[in-house]
């Protein structure tokens, strides 16, 4: 039995020594040591499959049973190696000593279980407090002190009722329940919107700097990392490529991976083509775990150069305390697309033997206008009517009232008939690189759906033309898209959107899901093929960095209305409307970060 | 001893095991625990009564319940096939065979109370011409009146003199009803018999209880519980469990081995008057030539089949009557032996060299399995029989039995003395021979005498013809725990006469 | 509230009735003359024809139909042309009978399947876990008349410990009833069990999976712990809806077991009343069957809601 | 009866099964086909041979018991046991078979149209599959073996009509995951049509469930068609099929107790296999893992 007992020599509170986690096939982190010193704030970066989740895991002794870890993981005041520890002495740490908060909000709460009663089950749990009474009360406390509204009421809320921000500080709660010495975080706020994102990576600040907690934060996001962390450790496939503060790793990276990385994180810098900087060269993943200094690197510090200015310039405005229609963006002559007065309401599916669904307004009376050859950028953030918006604008969904022309036809009550032209002029690029592409569906047969009345070997060059266009080669044809990166699936999902050379394009969320070292790339690749066959571009993003890189005007839409629309950088630069502005100081640039990092 | 260990079981769990082991070993002495003498019977049947009116409900199993239990004739069958006097004391026949004078019980009640008298039979008589519509009211077509001579004196006179006529009185249709019982023949039977109905539940039970009014000697079982089964495997399993003490109307045959080696029960076996037959339809393409059919009677082993289809139990009988019956002929059985090659040459003689038939069965067990050794044989004379199973009763009296869609068919007969019906023309058999049907007329007509030696033609006649293929008389094995006594063994009648049974 | 309430009946309402209309028409193409079988094989073809009329078969199927169904609306389910009682007190002993017996074997199954499902979906990856799942993969495979057959061989026939079938009512003698019906619910039961017991390790197997059952062990709950406290009941709910079905499969298909244990239940009931072509008993039966499985979809459905908040409240 | 529900099905990602489980699910795959294999090698083989006849009679071997002439003995019509599981084994399948295609055929286009039209259509379909999962097979089974027949025929139309609401809940949600695709919507957005979008990309991507669905559904149709011959509602003979020659057996229970055990063993391995061949493919083709992320 190995008992815990506190060691009198002062220590890191958490102690990585040649970490190394393997599946039965393959070793998936390769050697990983590091230490949190006391009340350290360290962030712990990479993309996706680099090994940051396996390292937390492997901290809590989460990992699932078929990986097994060697080396060592010492907690400060423990007196044991928590990878060799049996689970029941894990138990009585875990949640206590050290506590985590997991990404996924929507799911890592109990759905039948009231979140009062989630938290005061940690503390109970790990009898912190006396009795079921008081866990409650306390459970309450805490959730005050993460600033949910009315905690009374919200204790006795079952997570479902709590939006995904709430759910997160209810997590939080949890986690710090027990003053843990080492909190990890993964992922936090990556499912949230970029204000509750914001919000919620300011109170994790605050409550480990108030308590003195260690933190390890692993994020995809540089963003995230200079928001919080003081030091930061940069992962590339399962080794730790950079360890240093962030300030200095931010601003003078040294290893070319890390460089890379922050350079393709940049929306706002852009080579001297105007294309951002990307990391199509393979790096080659050498550990580097040095803090000396180097030269700083020149950050480019003027905005993205738009290639393209449209003849039309749009008016910058805001929607009136009034509530008073606008028509955004007004184009005189005859516009790509023209909506006015659109509504959208649904019935919300499911419901309950006892309630009617309730009518949800997906779209309250918006108005715009978006010129041919405009790239024009909606930005929002979930549930705030912009799918709706962009399904309306593809024929995808009708309106319930109002006008929508897309190319002089109108959409609402046009038959599939009616449409036949209209589909092959507007086409669409999804956000979900899996989910875009039909897994059973051959690349040829994928990029050739669209075409209509085409002989086969037409079809066959016209795919081959496509492909080469969006930069694959022609013997992708016979695979099948879970042969794919992300990247590439994107690229395929361009090349069927482009194939009945249509001339308005909608892009949903189409680089949100993707790496940000090949997010570059693929906004690289729109940005010229937009050019190319002069494209009216309809961007539709909850990335306002994004938007600002790829498209000339952008209207911000909230609560199913336009709020605010103009040229990007004016409402970027100064945002009329308070959501505008909330949306625009959440979302930092490089330098903005880099700013505020070394302040 | 053994009927009450299962009580101990429930009461006290823990000692179950050991317990029931123990005791379930002696099963012995006819005494409850308190030393009475156990007068309770439980006995295993198949083929549930759909209700208790026999009058309007056609089947064997209303009759098998009640008939002689709860209600009573003049007359009655005893387990020879006798004709002994019931509510008759005696009776005399007037010399032309025309006036049947009763002498009737006194003090005879029915079960609610009221008298039995001449004027019951007259009234129970005359009302089976217009209200039953089952179990062969024209069986009393023979009689021309009924008179109340006094109370105890009934004259019967028919318009024709009958040999079976008296016979058929012992049935069903020569029951005693009274006027104040007939309003719920349903469910609340009112007869003179020794038992009275307690309780009946379709498809799992009757309950019977003695009749402590019964005019006549009290029978030794005052509970008895008729159980009904679906299954043959669980009515056996029943009495090897000692859930029942008697089961009744064996017909799958290989469950009765057990038995016999089991020295706790006791096999009986009686004869029936079920006739196992391979019915041909005599009126079709395939079976109108006396040759064809003649071909089955060599073509068909019947001993093989019986004992492949039936374990070996039964009677090969060669026409359909009985051993029971005075006009039984042993030597029938040899009329066509088994002679594959005579078969050809008929079939061939016939021109029907490749004969397909349609050979429609009804779904009982001994028809499905016999139907199996009767197409394999059949196949071996060069007759290819397309076998399917019909279900019964709905679809095979249906269509085989009133539509007469079919060559050939394989159904017990177990009404007693039904050659008669058989010959008919009209009758699913399609048998017509007017000559035969003479000779029964002439038959029911004559003296004791004649009667035997008419009927013995006719039917003999009925077999040369081959007017259907006999196969064997269903035995009637009835199953008991070994202390039971006066189990009858024989089916002469459609009752199952429980008075006699005894420990 | 009260309209939504009203809707869900009518719908449920205007299902009964669709039913009931199926039921009329598949029975009224039933071959077999009812008249025929009552009258037996003596009666005249004239005797049959008058008993046609008397029974009402000669009318107009829209007739029959409206009377059939407006009279079980009033809960007059006719009556019977075999027995000449009312339909509606033999439906209701019958089913009275099976309901006891489904429950009683589907408790007994859950008193198996639930320890024995979560068991080997914890121990799926130890040797024991894979031994236990293959037993009840096995139990899956074996047909319940045959469990029944067996446990009749043994625990009747050979050692006399418990009767071989039949039914006592609870009411005339609980205890005579608990003896008769503990073989049929362990036989019906222990193939249920099987089959829920699989249902209920894929289950338990999809909910370990679960993020919350992740973070629950990061709270510092044991896996077993995190698994009785936060897994359970999530993992209830797909099992209920199987549990759901398999009750309203088990009314019919519980007939096997009342077959090899001669219990009249509602299954045995319909296949007597098939043979005996007791038109106005089968389309009771056969009626009050699927009312009771689309009733009892109904329940689970409202049972759904009880478990789990995010149906409680759709707002 | 196995058959998943909508309601049951939930839109939460899930991490990919570990390597463990798919280890796991292959030696349940492979032992499943196995079995399967042994029981298809028996009908396939009983097609051209068996020792004996087993469909005719033979008085003078009625009975025996195992041994060198008739490996598993014989019944009570001197029949080679061993012949008739083998030849047993072709109507066990062609039930299945027969009645796994019913239920797909009918369950699976009805599924997919309420699933593809959310709304009024949807719920009215789903009414109507509640009506039809009212009438669970072998309730079917006995009706329509009082209409038309018993008999094979009758037992696979019945088992295939009872199995086909199964089949519809199963396609309809399998319909609802895939409809939320967003190739569905670029399909849409191509102007292609429902069928063009049913036929094409539904279809195909929910074919794992429904084999997963059929495989079990299998297993339960080779059951239910020894319960119904256990009925009287089954093959009728001479035709050997498993679950009469159970019925048969029961009779001599304490005759030749061995006749009970061989086709007893026969329906568990056929049914074990399906089963099997089901959780195996259930790993595979996990619903839930074709949810995006």
């Amino acid at each position: 039995m190995t008992s815990i007992t506190p060691t009198a020599t002062p220590a890191p509170t958490l102690s990585v020594r040649d970490l190394r986690v393997g599946s039965p096939f393959n070793e998936l982190l390769h050697s990983i040591s590091f230490d949190i010193a006391a009340g350290e704030r360290v962030g712990l970066i990479g993309e996706s499959g680099s090994g940051k989740s396996l390292t937390a895991t492997s901290v809590m002794g989460l990992l699932p049973e078929t990986l097994t870890a060697t080396g060592s993981v010492r907690l400060n005041g423990v007196d044991a190696d928590l990878l060799t520890a049996p689970d029941r002495n894990l138990n009585q740490l875990r949640g206590n000593t050290m506590a985590m908060v997991f990404q996924e909000p929507m799911t890592a709460l109990n759905p039948l279980m009231r979140v009062g009663a989630q938290v005061a089950e940690i503390m109970t749990v790990h009898h912190t407090v006396k009795g079921r009474r008081q866990a409650r009360e306390r459970a309450v406390e805490l959730l005050t002190q993460v600033k949910l509204p009315n905690p009374r009421e919200a204790a006795l809320a079952f997570p479902h009722q709590l939006s995904g921000g709430q759910r997160q500080r209810v997590m939080l709660a949890m986690a710090m329940a027990n003053d843990p010495q080492l909190l990890l975080c993964d992922e936090p706020t990556t499912a949230l919107d970029v204000t509750v994102q914001a919000e919620v990576l300011g109170l994790i600040g605050k409550l480990v700097t108030d308590r003195g907690t260690s933190l390890l934060l692993i994020t995809h996001d540089i963003a995230v990392v200079a928001e919080v962390c003081q030091r930061v450790l940069v992962m590339y496939q399962g080794n730790i490529v950079e360890d240093g503060p962030v300030g200095r790793v931010l601003t003078a990276p040294q290893h070319p991976y890390t460089q890379k990385l922050i350079a393709a994180s940049d929306l706002s810098s852009v080579d001297d083509r105007g294309r951002l900087h990307t990391m199509s060269m393979p790096v080659v993943a050498t550990p580097v775990v040095s803090t000396a200094e180097t030269s700083p690197r020149r950050m480019p510090t003027d905005a993205a150069a738009l290639p393209l200015s449209p003849a039309h310039r749009a008016a910058h405005q805001r929607i009136e305390a009034d509530d008073a229609p606008v028509i955004f963006n007004e184009v005189t002559g005859t516009p790509a697309i023209r909506v006015r007065d659109l509504s959208r309401q649904y019935r919300r599916r499911g419901g309950s033997v006892f309630t009617t669904a309730p009518i949800v307004h997906g779209l309250r009376e918006v108005s715009f206008d978006v010129a041919e050859g405009q790239r024009f950028g909606i930005v929002g953030e979930s549930g705030s009517g912009k799918s709706t918006l962009m399904r309306i604008l593809c024929a995808l969904d009708q309106p319930t009232s109002g006008l929508v022309d897309v190319l002089g036809q109108p959409i609402k009550g046009a038959s599939e008939r009616q449409l036949r032209n209209f589909r092959s002029q507007v086409q669409i690029v999804f956000q979900d690189p899996m989910g875009s592409l039909d897994p059973r569906m051959k690349v040829r047969d994928i990029v050739a759906e669209p075409l209509r009345h085409v002989d086969r070997a037409e079809a066959r060059a016209r795919v081959e033309a496509q492909l080469a266009a969006v930069g694959l080669d022609a013997d992708v044809m016979d695979r099948h898209p879970h042969q794919f990166s992300g990247g590439q699936r994107q690229r395929i999902s361009i090349a069927r959107a482009l194939i009945t050379r249509p001339r308005v394009l909608v892009a949903d969320e189409a680089v949100s899901a993707l790496d940000v070292s090949v997010r570059a790339q693929v906004l690289n690749l729109l940005a010229d093929l937009v050019d190319e066959y002069q494209l009216t571009l309809v961007f539709v993003s909850h990335d306002l960095g994004v938007i600002r890189h790829l498209c000339d005007t952008v209207a911000v839409i909230s609560d199913g209305r336009i709020v605010e629309c103009g040229p990007t950088g004016d409402v970027y630069d100064r945002p009329l409307h308070p959501y505008t502005r909330q949306l625009v100081s959440a979302t930092p640039s490089m330098d903005e970060l880099a700013r505020r990092v070394t302040a | 001893m053994r009927v009450h260990t299962r009580r101990n079981l429930i009461a006290s769990v823990a000692t179950v095991m050991i317990a029931s082991m123990a005791l379930v070993g002696c099963s012995n002495g006819a005494t409850t625990a308190d030393g009475e003498p156990d007068t309770t019977l439980t006995v295993g049947l198949l083929a549930t009564p759909g209700n208790l009116d026999y009058t309007t409900t056609a089947g064997a199993a209303i009759p098998q319940a009640l008939l002689y239990n709860v209600y009573e004739g003049l007359v009655k069958l005893d387990n020879d096939g006798t004709i002994i006097p019931l509510l008759a004391k005696s009776w005399t026949v007037s010399d032309d065979g025309l006036v049947y004078d009763f002498a009737l019980e006194e003090g005879v009640t029915f079960s609610d109370g009221s008298p039995f008298t001449a004027e019951t039979v007259k009234f129970s008589l005359e009302r089976v011409k217009d209200n039953w519509t089952a179990n062969g009211p024209g069986y009393l077509d023979p009689i021309a009146s009924i008179e109340a001579v006094s109370d105890t004196e009934a004259r019967i006179t028919l318009t024709k003199p009958s040999n079976s006529w008296l016979f058929n009185m012992s049935g069903p249709v020569g029951t005693m009803f009274t006027e104040s019982g007939i309003a719920d023949l349903a469910t609340a039977p009112v007869g003179t018999g020794p038992y009275t109905v307690s309780s009946f539940k379709t498809g799992d039970s009757l309950v019977l209880a003695a009749n402590a009014d019964y005019w006549g000697d009290a029978p030794y079982m005052t509970d008895v519980t008729l159980r009904y089964f679906t299954d043959a495997t669980a009515q056996t399993n029943a009495l090897l469990s000692g859930d029942v003490n008697l089961v009744a109307g064996i017909s799958q045959f290989q469950l009765v081995g057990q038995f016999k080696s089991n020295s706790d029960f006791q096999v009986l076996e009686g004869a029936s008057t079920g006739e196992v037959t391979l019915s041909m339809n005599n009126a079709s393409d395939a079976f109108s030539d006396v040759r064809v059919r003649q071909a089955v009677m060599y073509g068909i082993d019947r001993q093989v089949v019986m004992d492949t289809a039936n374990s070996g139990y039964g009677l090969l009988i060669g026409s359909m009557v009985p051993p029971t019956d005075p006009w039984y002929d042993a030597d029938l059985a040899e009329l066509y032996p088994y002679d594959p090659d005579k078969a050809i040459e008929l079939l061939a003689e016939a021109g029907a060299s490749d004969l397909t038939i349609a050979f429609k069965i009804p779904n009982l067990p001994y028809a499905v399995a016999g139907a199996q050794v009767v197409k394999d044989q059949l196949a071996k004379v060069g007759i290819t029989a397309n076998v399917t199973a019909l279900e019964f009763p709905a679809v095979w009296l249906d269509e085989v039995f009133s539509n007469h869609d079919y060559d050939m068919s394989l159904i017990m007969h177990s009404e007693p003395r039904d050659v008669t019906a058989f010959a008919a023309p009209t009758y699913y058999a399609g048998y017509n021979s007017p000559e035969v049907m003479a000779k029964f007329a002439e038959a029911d007509a004559a003296d004791a005498d004649a009667y035997v030696e008419l009927m013995k033609e006719a039917t003999t006649t009925m077999a040369e013809d081959a007017a259907a293929d006999w196969l064997y008389l269903q035995p009637a094995i009835s199953l008991a725990d070994a202390d039971l006594v006066g189990v009858p063994k024989n089916t002469p009648s459609l009752a199952l006469d429980l008075s006699t049974i005894a420990r | 509230m009260v309209l939504v309430v009203l809707r869900r009946i009518g719908v449920f309402a205007t299902t009964v009735v669709v039913a009931s209309i199926v039921t009329f028409l598949m029975l009224s193409i039933l071959p077999g003359n009812a008249a025929r079988i009552a009258l037996g094989v003596q009666a005249t073809e004239a005797d049959v024809a008058a008993q046609t009329t008397a029974m009402g078969l000669d009318r107009p199927a829209v007739v029959r139909y409206l009377d059939w169904f407006g009279h079980v609306l009033i809960g007059d389910f006719g009556t019977s042309t075999v027995s000449r009682q009312p339909i509606g007190p033999e439906i209701t002993d019958a089913l009275g009978i099976t309901v006891i017996l489904v429950l009683t074997s589907v408790v007994l199954a859950l008193l198996f399947a639930i320890p024995f499902g979560v068991l080997t979906a914890v121990r799926q990856r130890k040797p024991d876990g894979a031994i236990l799942s293959g037993i009840s993969q096995i139990g899956v495979a074996v047909p319940g008349f045959l469990a029944g057959m067996l446990l009749v061989t043994v625990f009747a026939v050979t050692l006399r410990w418990l009767p071989a079938g039949g039914w006592v009512d609870p009411g005339d003698d609980f205890a005579g009833f608990l003896e008769h019906l503990i073989l049929p619910a362990i036989a019906l039961g222990s193939v249920q069990g099987a089959v829920l017991s699989r249902y209920v390790r894929s289950s338990v197997l999809e909910v370990m999976r679960e993020d919350f059952i992740r973070t629950a062990r990061a709270k510092g709950l044991g896996a077993g712990r995190a698994l009785f406290r936060h897994g359970l009941r999530n993992a209830a709910v797909p099992v209920m809806t199987v549990l759901g079905l398999q009750i309203a499969t088990l009314l019919v298909g519980a007939v096997v077991i009342e077959r090899v244990f001669s219990i009249p239940g509602l299954g045995s009931l319909l296949l007597d009343k098939v043979a005996l072509r007791d038109l106005p008993a089968v389309q009771g039966i056969v009626l009050v069957l699927v009312v009771f499985v689309l009733a009892l979809n109904f329940l689970v459905d409202l049972a759904f809601t009880l478990i789990d908040p995010r149906l409680r409240s759709a707002s | 009866m196995t058959a998943s529900d909508p309601r049951v099905t939930t839109d939460t990602p899930r991490r990919p099964r570990s390597a463990a489980t798919g280890r796991n699910g292959a030696a349940t795959l492979w032992t499943g086909l196995v079995l399967i294999g042994l029981v298809v090698l028996a009908a396939l083989v009983s097609m051209w041979w068996t020792p004996f006849d087993p469909e005719g009679v033979f008085s003078d071997s009625i009975l025996l018991p195992p041994g060198s002439e008739h490996l598993l003995g014989t019944d009570s019509f001197g029949r080679d046991v061993f012949s008739s599981i083998l030849r047993g084994a072709q109507i066990s399948l062609l039930v299945g078979t027969v009645a796994v295609s019913i239920a797909a055929v009918l369950g699976v286009p009805f599924g997919i149209v309420a699933g593809m039209n959310p709304g009024r259509l949807d719920q009215f379909m789903m009414r109507g599959n509640d009506i039809s999962l009212a009438f669970p097979a072998l309730l079917l089974a006995i009706i329509f073996g009082a209409i038309f027949g018993a008999g094979t025929v009758t037992a696979m139309v019945a088992l295939g009509i009872g199995t086909a609401p199964a089949f519809a809940l199963i396609a309809r949600s399998g319909t609802m995951q895939i409809m939320s695709r967003e190739y569905v919507q670029a399909a849409r957005a191509s102007g292609k049509s429902g069928v063009f979008i049913g036929v094409r990309h539904i279809l195909p991507n929910i074919s794992g469930m429904l084999i997963v669905q059929a495989s079990v559904s299998f297993g339960i149709a080779v059951l239910a068609e020894a319960a119904l011959s256990y009925l009287g509602l089954g093959t009728p003979p001479p035709t050997p099929s498993w679950g009469r020659m159970l019925q048969d057996a029961q009779g001599y229970l304490f005759i030749e107790p061995l006749l009970i055990v061989w086709p007893g063993i026969a329906i568990a391995v056929a049914v074990l296999g399906f089963n099997l061949l089901g959780d195996g493919l259930r790993d595979r083709f996990d619903p839930k893992m074709q949810v995006k992320r």
